[in-house]
């Protein structure tokens, strides 16, 4: 087999080279300690035995694998379509928020002011509960919502954007764009979502208490469910024919395009898809933190997202979550350890990852083999060019195509 | 080439792990654990890095007079990066991990938001010192800062006393400015001020004014439009703005004043976010005359305020944390408050001879004092602090001129449905 | 500025000689008494009509009237002399008797600023001084603050005021000030009991258009009984909004420009990386950054010195690793300390250059085929360099004095141009009309323009692409550090500062059309425009934003390529 | 009886920012037919396949495809779906997939985005992708990376792709660039082969291979966005304005 280069092994990644029922029986291993081992030792080791799981490590780690989820959705859009959408943290909030108005609405009289209103209508003056909030008493309406809403917006924005064929960086430009206008949009008072403040103090889900242990616990196990089901369906979805052509569209979209194929379908058909899934992410957040606000959808939290992913290793489905849960560790610890050096760490990193590891953490088992079998053979010094440079004809502008 | 490269990495990174690896250790046998939670990175840190200084100063005032009940305190310092559900997760870390005695933290109140679930899972205490808008009680929070009563109201008192007759708000669009404003709009209609005076624009829903005056997002840089919308309003005189503008907005907004012509002396500007601290990144010399409202100035002439300013200067020289910057410090109200909190904390703790949460918050509410710098401050029941509170003018050297001083005014954080009442009471 | 008052009442002293003793004695006095004493003497002094007394009166408010404790216990005050010694005191001017301060030997003092205590003054007493230093500065040589004194008499509605504002209306030889006058007397004959003196008082408020009269107006409206008072009054108020409407319409359009000014300073710089380069730059807010805290730094130079410090927390064999250094000032004041910003300008171009070259070697050299990836190493450059910027300068903001040609406004028929948003107008368009020439009519330009549009050819063709690259990237960064100079004469200059214009500076080149000039000023200034007009229209500058925004979206749909595009097709 | 015409192309123009890049082209394309373009650089011959396949669209002019369908109308994967498959100058296959995934991308069949999902491959469609393997003779390298291909083989897999979408129409831009002699001639033949079933237009520089497939067909010669002169191949060899403008300044420009 010929040597394959950098971008070859971003795109096969680690589990390219491992059998199909290893990889299940791995999948299998960790979602096992994830969703029933590490809840178990939380409920039933006792404190102070060795084995014992804290809740605030429950806690921690269904943020965590919230993050996961929302980078898979990150990979799905970036590694595998070639959208970089700055964007996806906006469906995460919104997820969040709808959830966020049902827990609000679940406070009932139990807020500062013993009022059905949530608190900040009530010092504001607000006569009665909005209209748009209103059946958000209904938990599955809010359940819906987290799907419906992303989705719509994801559509429509995509539908604009795909079909005037933005793309490459013009849609992440645009994605921030959009990003920025509806982080202004919820930071206004007048919004009705709380503002800056956003949506906190929960107090109930479905009728149990969100703050203690076997709440969150519930919540967590729900996550690491998410978790695996987003897996499962994104492991189906790409390794399916939309898959290919979804990685079609990436390296030339062209010929997609030019073989009968309606590229903007795909396109805004994925980005729906990861939308609602960062939404379902977003709405498990939100009760496990106890906030949601604005400051959530900003820009900058989309592109830490995608750091979590071009980390942990972009085209593949386990970087992300790999990305994710190691990033927001470091961070959890430096922003203890070195406050002051953290934004350095994240940044070089960030730096580092894109110019001499593109393929992230999952590809260095593969470039230590690599070296390791032929040590004659130097790696590529730095990346060769990649997916969105490769050779597309159709994409040299007209002036100089018109030969 | 390759391969000296390499070696290079290598030992580079050696180098840095064992740069990771130095730790201070800490040799007390009787301790206890003190959390900070405030920003240290991120866009909040311009303010909170401030307060962890004054509060690692606190600490080692008074380790060095002994301690707590004869315990050492041992600071536990983790940065909330102005990312609000860290916040949480921080505050459930110092909770529950660290099971630290007490918290001093939070500045932005969607911080507090954050974390006071947090806090009243699992009964901690927190000590919250930066002016907000109220509308908020905690049983395990205690607000050094200053209330609305405390700040904006007796601002406007003064206003009305030098003639001022017009009023126009401005904010920056979020709870504190909003709140802030909502009640001035009130207490302005109950002093008698038409509602055609107040400036800025008013939202209704339903018939009822949820929002009063004018307001800009997070960030914003350009003012010329409010800017000449001030200036046609203050044309017949007698006018002022109250300006509830947040951090960075604020420098844009006063050159624009400047550069308006519109000058103290025709239309005074009163600030509630700027104090000596935030003064230090102004053109001060701009804001000569301008005015502002606080519970403590740094140009205090009392021997307390003496004493604290000259010891917190020696300290500054001697301390030795990573990351406290040494020169050209000022000290304001958030600040005080935050070691006002300490010592009430302290005093609370030996009058209940215990550090168990409960007690310590029944001593609380029994009512402790604690002379600081900025005067004598005494916890109420309701969590807020009765203290003086000062109105003062700006100077080019970034201090605030005292000009009036309205004393041991009691913390008040409900007061919209108050003034609702009164104002039906009128009949407005 | 204590200085400046000191010369000035000195060298005042030989032309009303007699008058001006009198009144610094009278001054004097007043400085130490209070109460109504004080108010007394205020009144006196305003009478007075020494031009010696005003300068002092001035620097009175501004706390610059010192009080020296003499030994035998009496207050002397006394303002500083500007030239200061080499320990930073300064000699001490009496304000009686306008001699040096000297002790019993006839040894003259010094003190350094913070040595004595200010001449307190309270809002009330400075309102009393001002009413004085109005009287005094109706005869004032300057018309603009004749002008202001006049309108502030009008504002204050004692009719003690008609007498002086109508005996100075006869001498008044400048047309503005005598409307000012005229406005005011309207507006002081207003509050008359007489209803037909009312009515021609409302009358002339409406022929001269007195925008600040509105409510005074009203009132009057409301307050008469008199049907003639009442419909004068009605129309006349039509006839100023009608007015106010047109001004706040010119006014409009005026802020339109100026805010497209800044944006297109801000990105311009960009148009370069972005637009000829391809290259995503998060990190062009930052090299604005770099432009404001040049500024900074050199403000600083030109004052007291810039020094920094830096602790890392790691320890290196016990020692905390640290490094810092200063560079001295020069202590340059007046006119010379205004004018560092002149120099703070090409330093702010070079530092960002350098800045962008370094960031160009380092990172963007291997993503030029990449431009999603140049987008994510850039945001990694963009955090790295706004944590160093907290580390360097401090997490605050830092104070830039503007200097004062760039403070203060004038007016055309009651629209206000600031001094600083004209400025921002003449930079763009110099910074404009620069670049255009730089790339179309010199031999870099001409490179610039090959290696854009065809890398590979260029290469071929013997260009030094590598080099042209550097270059190119390192102007488009030195025009953001421009911008950012710029900046720092409007906004905060903080470690986030480039925060606020990097989406706004991305949506102008892309609305522009990638790769055009043209597109990027038509944009900017369209974008401006927009703005402005929003939010004078829906009064709330956040939904004016939002909206923008959202046509931005939408128009892209029309015109994916933005305004000007280079290439007819769809977005690659 | 005259045959059908496939394609109707009349009075069209087309202005780039004010560069004519085409100006009044009239060009009919009978079914079965393979016409052979040829011009210089910038002639327009790769706006003219824009054109066709719906990238870009006339100013003027009307574009139909059998006398009934206006082109002009549709976008690119719908005309495509009518049946013109166009290959690019430089070939642009995936180069992540396959060679058999290439292929099985563009084997003719529905184009929705659900039956991406849930379609699956059936024996009939791998018999279809071995027999296209067999054709372009890359059977041995059927599960080799499309980015691993050789230059000319990349040609060949591209050509294969077309095929599998069983157009009527083929627009073939520059096959032979890049290909060994013994590689042209094959491309050659297999164009030839195709002719008559399909109808084609091949772009092409390289006079040999030009010679090769045009020796007694209709060769249409491009300049400055019109049709310079149009006939058997013969004849505008000797053409003295196409020797000037395009022979005479060298065969392969390229």
């Amino acid at each position: 087999m010929p040597n394959l280069n950098d971008t070859q092994i971003i795109r096969r990644g680690l589990l390219g080279r491992i059998p199909a029922r290893l990889e299940l029986i791995g999948v299998i291993a960790a979602a096992l300690v994830v969703i029933v081992v590490l809840p178990s030792l939380n409920a039933f080791a006792p404190e102070g035995s060795a084995f014992h799981v804290s809740d605030f490590t429950i806690n921690l780690y269904g943020k965590y694998l919230c993050y996961a989820v929302l980078a898979i959705s990150v990979d799905l859009l970036w590694g595998y379509t070639g959208l970089l959408s700055l964007g996806q943290c906006l469906f995460f909030s919104i997820g969040g928020y709808a959830l966020g108005m049902y827990l609000m609405l679940m406070i009932g009289k139990l807020g500062q002011y013993h009022s059905d209103l949530p608190d900040f209508m009530v010092f504001l003056g607000y006569p009665k509960l909005p209209a748009h909030w209103v059946p958000f008493h209904s938990f599955w309406f809010a359940a819906a919502a987290v799907i419906w809403v992303p989705g719509a917006v994801a559509l429509i924005f995509g539908y604009l954007a795909f079909r005037s064929r933005i793309r490459g960086v013009y849609f992440s430009i645009l994605t921030q764009a959009l990003t920025y206008a509806a982080s202004l949009m919820f930071f206004r008072n007048d919004f009705t979502f709380g503002g800056n403040n956003g949506l906190t103090d929960f107090k109930f889900i479905v009728g149990h208490d969100v703050r203690q242990p076997a709440t969150q616990r519930g919540l967590y196990i729900c996550t690491g469910l998410l978790l695996l089901g987003t897996y499962a369906l994104c492991k189906w979805l790409t390794q399916s024919k939309f898959g290919k052509l979804q990685r079609a569209v990436r390296d030339s979209e062209n010929r997609v395009l030019f073989s009968g194929y309606a590229t903007a379908n795909f396109k805004l058909f994925v980005f729906v898809v990861s939308a609602i899934i960062a939404a379902l992410a977003g709405a498990l957040y939100v009760p496990q933190v106890g906030i949601i606000n604005p400051s959530e959808m900003t820009p900058d939290k989309s592109l830490e997202a995608v750091v979590w992913v071009a980390v942990g290793g972009r085209g593949t489905l386990i970087g992300p979550i790999i990305g994710a849960v190691f990033v927001n560790a470091l961070k959890s610890w430096a922003t203890r350890a070195y406050p002051d050096l953290w934004l350095i760490i994240l940044g070089a990193m960030f730096i580092v990852v894109v110019l001499f590891l593109p393929g992230g953490i999952v590809s260095i088992p593969r470039r230590v083999m690599a070296r390791w079998r032929r040590p004659e053979q130097p790696l590529p010094p730095l990346p060769t060019p990649p997916v969105e440079a490769s050779a597309d004809p159709a994409k040299t502008s007209p002036a100089s195509s018109a030969s | 080439m390759r391969t000296s490269y390499r070696l290079l990495l290598a030992s580079g990174a050696l180098a840095v792990a064992s740069l990771f690896a130095a730790n201070r250790a800490h040799a007390e046998d009787k301790v206890v654990k003190i959390g900070i939670l405030h920003s240290l990175s991120g866009t909040m840190a311009i303010s909170e890095t401030s307060l962890r200084d004054v509060l690692l100063y606190a600490f080692d005032e008074i380790n060095a007079k002994g301690g707590v009940m004869g315990y050492k305190i041992e600071p536990v310092i983790v940065d909330g990066a102005s990312n609000w559900p860290l916040f949480a997760e921080k505050a459930k870390q110092l909770l529950e991990q660290d099971k630290v005695a007490v918290t001093f933290g939070c500045w932005t109140s969607v911080s507090r938001k954050s974390v006071l679930p947090v806090f009243e899972k699992d009964n901690g205490l927190l000590f919250y010192p930066v002016q907000y808008e109220g509308e908020e009680l905690s049983k395990n929070i205690f607000y050094t800062a200053e209330a609305v009563n405390q700040q904006a109201t007796p601002a406007v008192d003064y206003l009305l006393q030098q003639g001022k007759k017009k009023f126009y708000l401005i904010g920056t669009d979020y709870v504190y400015p909003q709140t802030t404003n909502l009640i001035l709009y009130k207490y302005l209609l109950l002093k008698g001020v038409p509602v055609e005076n107040i400036g800025g624009g008013l939202r209704m829903d339903g018939g009822k004014v949820v929002s009063a005056g004018k307001y800009v997002p997070f960030s914003h840089t350009d003012f010329q439009q409010i800017v000449a919308d001030i200036k046609q309003f203050a044309a017949s005189g007698d006018a002022c703005v109250i300006n509830t503008i947040n951090g960075d907005s604020n420098v844009p907004f006063f050159k624009e004043i400047v550069a308006a012509g519109l000058t103290p002396a025709d239309c005074p500007v009163v600030s509630f976010s700027l104090a000596e601290d935030e003064l230090r990144s102004m053109p001060t010399k701009d804001l000569v005359g301008e005015l502002g409202c606080w519970t403590y100035f740094m140009s205090i002439k009392s021997p307390e305020n003496k004493a604290f300013l000259a010891s917190w200067k020696d300290w500054l020289g001697t301390e030795s944390y990573p990351g406290v910057v040494k020169e050209k410090r000022a000290v304001d109200s958030p600040m005080v408050l935050s070691y006002d909190g300490v010592y009430l904390w302290k005093a609370a703790v030996e009058k209940a001879g215990s550090f168990d949460v409960d007690k310590v918050r029944a001593a609380l509410e029994a009512g402790v004092d604690f002379t600081g710098p900025g005067g004598k401050v005494t916890m109420q029941p309701n969590h807020h602090v009765t203290k003086t509170v000062y109105i003062g003018e700006t100077r080019a050297n970034g201090q605030f001129k005292i000009l009036k001083e309205f004393p041991d005014v009691y913390g008040e954080p409900f007061q919209l449905k108050a003034l609702d009442e009164k104002l039906a009471a009128l009949g407005k | 500025m204590a200085l400046l008052a000191g010369l000035g009442g000195l060298a005042h002293l030989s032309a009303a000689e007699g008058n001006d003793a009198t009144a610094r004695r009278l001054l004097a006095q007043a400085v130490v008494s209070t109460g109504p004493a004080q108010q007394k003497l205020l009144a006196q002094l305003g009478d007075s009509g020494s031009p010696a007394v005003r300068d002092l009166l001035a620097a009175w408010t501004r706390d610059e009237i010192l009080i020296y404790e003499a030994p035998d216990g009496s207050h002397v005050p006394v303002v500083l002399e500007e030239q200061q010694d080499a320990a930073g005191k300064a000699r001490a001017v009496r304000i009686d008797n306008s001699q040096y301060l000297a002790d019993a030997q006839h040894h003259e003092l010094r003190f350094a600023s913070g040595d004595l205590n200010a001449g307190d003054s309270d809002m009330r007493l400075r309102g009393a001084i001002q009413q004085a230093l109005d009287s005094l500065t109706l005869a004032d040589p300057d018309p603009d603050a004749r002008r202001s004194a006049a309108v502030k008499l009008g504002n204050s509605q004692k009719k003690q005021y008609i007498p002086i504002l109508q005996a100075r209306r006869g001498r008044e030889p400048d047309a503005a000030v005598r409307k000012a006058i005229d406005e005011s007397l309207a507006l002081l004959q207003l509050g008359d009991a007489d209803a037909a003196v009312q009515v021609a008082a409302i009358t002339r408020l409406a022929e001269l258009q007195a925008l600040g009269s509105v409510d005074a107006l009203r009132r009057a409206v409301a307050a008469s009984p008199d049907p003639r008072v009442k419909e004068a009054g009605r129309r006349a108020v039509q006839s100023i909004e009608q007015h106010i409407s047109t001004v706040n319409f010119f006014g409009t359009i005026f802020r339109g420009i100026s805010l497209g000014s800044i944006l297109l300073v801000v990105a311009l710089g960009l148009a370069i990386t972005f637009g000829l380069m391809g290259i995503i730059n998060m990190a062009h807010g930052e090299m604005i950054a770099v432009g404001a805290y040049t500024s900074y730094v050199v403000q600083n130079v030109f004052g007291s010195g810039f020094g920094f410090h830096i602790t890392l927390p790691f320890s290196f064999g016990g020692q905390l690793l640290a490094f810092g250094f200063t560079l001295p000032g020069l202590n340059a004041t007046g006119w010379w300390y205004e004018s560092y910003f002149l120099f703070a300008l090409p330093l702010s171009f070079l530092m960002a250059a350098l800045a962008g070259l370094a960031v160009e070697r380092s990172v963007i050299q291997f993503l030029y085929r990449r431009p999603l990836e140049s987008l994510l190493a850039t945001w990694g450059v963009s955090l790295v360099m706004q944590q160093l910027f907290r580390m360097v300068f401090g997490a605050n903001n830092v104070q830039v004095n503007s200097p004062s040609w760039l403070l203060g406004h004038f007016s055309l028929d009651d629209v206000s141009f600031g001094y600083n948003r004209v400025f921002v107008i003449a930079f763009a368009i110099v910074i404009v009309l620069g670049t255009w020439l730089l790339l179309t009519k010199t031999p870099l330009g001409l490179l610039i323009r090959a290696v854009m549009q065809n890398r590979d050819m260029a290469s071929c063709m013997g260009v030094r692409t590598q080099r042209v690259n550097m270059m190119t990237f390192a102007f488009g960064s030195g025009l953001a550090g421009l911008a950012g100079a710029f900046l720092s004469q409007i906004g905060n200059v903080g470690p986030s500062l480039g925060q606020n214009y990097i989406i706004d500076s991305f949506m102008v080149v892309v609305v522009g059309g990638v790769g055009s000039i043209v597109g990027t000023v038509c944009s900017a200034f369209g974008i401006g425009a927009a703005d402005q007009v929003l939010q004078q229209v829906l009064g709330s500058p956040v939904m004016g934003k939002i909206i923008v925004l959202a046509t931005i979206i939408l128009f892209l749909q029309w015109k994916p390529g933005g305004l000007f595009s280079t290439r007819s097709r769809s977005l690659d | 009886m005259k045959p059908e015409l496939i394609l109707t192309v009349e009075d069209v123009n087309k202005n780039f920012d004010g560069f004519k890049a085409i100006t009044n082209l009239n060009f009919y394309l009978e079914q079965g037919e393979l016409r052979v373009i040829i011009g210089p650089n910038g002639a327009g011959k790769s706006t003219f396949f824009d054109l066709l396949t719906g990238r870009t669209k006339p100013d003027t002019g009307k574009i139909e495809f059998g006398r009934r369908i206006d082109l002009t109308a549709m976008n690119e994967y719908e005309i495509n779906r009518l049946g013109v498959g166009r290959k690019f100058q430089t070939p642009s296959v995936y180069v992540d997939h396959t060679v058999y995934e290439n292929l099985l991308l563009s084997l003719k069949g529905p184009r929705g985005v659900f039956s991406t999902l849930f379609r699956r491959t059936t024996a009939a469609h791998r018999q279809r992708i071995d027999a296209l393997l067999e054709l372009i003779r890359l059977g041995p390298k059927r599960d080799w990376r499309a980015g691993q291909l050789a230059h000319g083989e990349k040609q060949w897999l591209e050509i294969g792709m077309l095929l599998a979408q069983e157009p009527q129409v083929l627009l073939v831009d520059e096959p032979a660039a890049g290909m060994t002699d013994e590689e042209t001639h094959r491309t050659g033949e297999l164009l030839i082969s195709l002719a008559g079933q399909h109808s084609l237009i091949v772009i092409e520089h390289d006079m040999t291979f030009v010679k090769q497939i045009a020796e007694g067909r209709k060769v249409t010669v491009l300049h400055q966005g019109s049709i310079l002169c149009e006939g058997r191949f013969e004849e505008v060899q000797a053409n003295p304005e196409v020797r000037e403008v395009y022979l005479g300044r060298g065969h392969k420009d390229r």
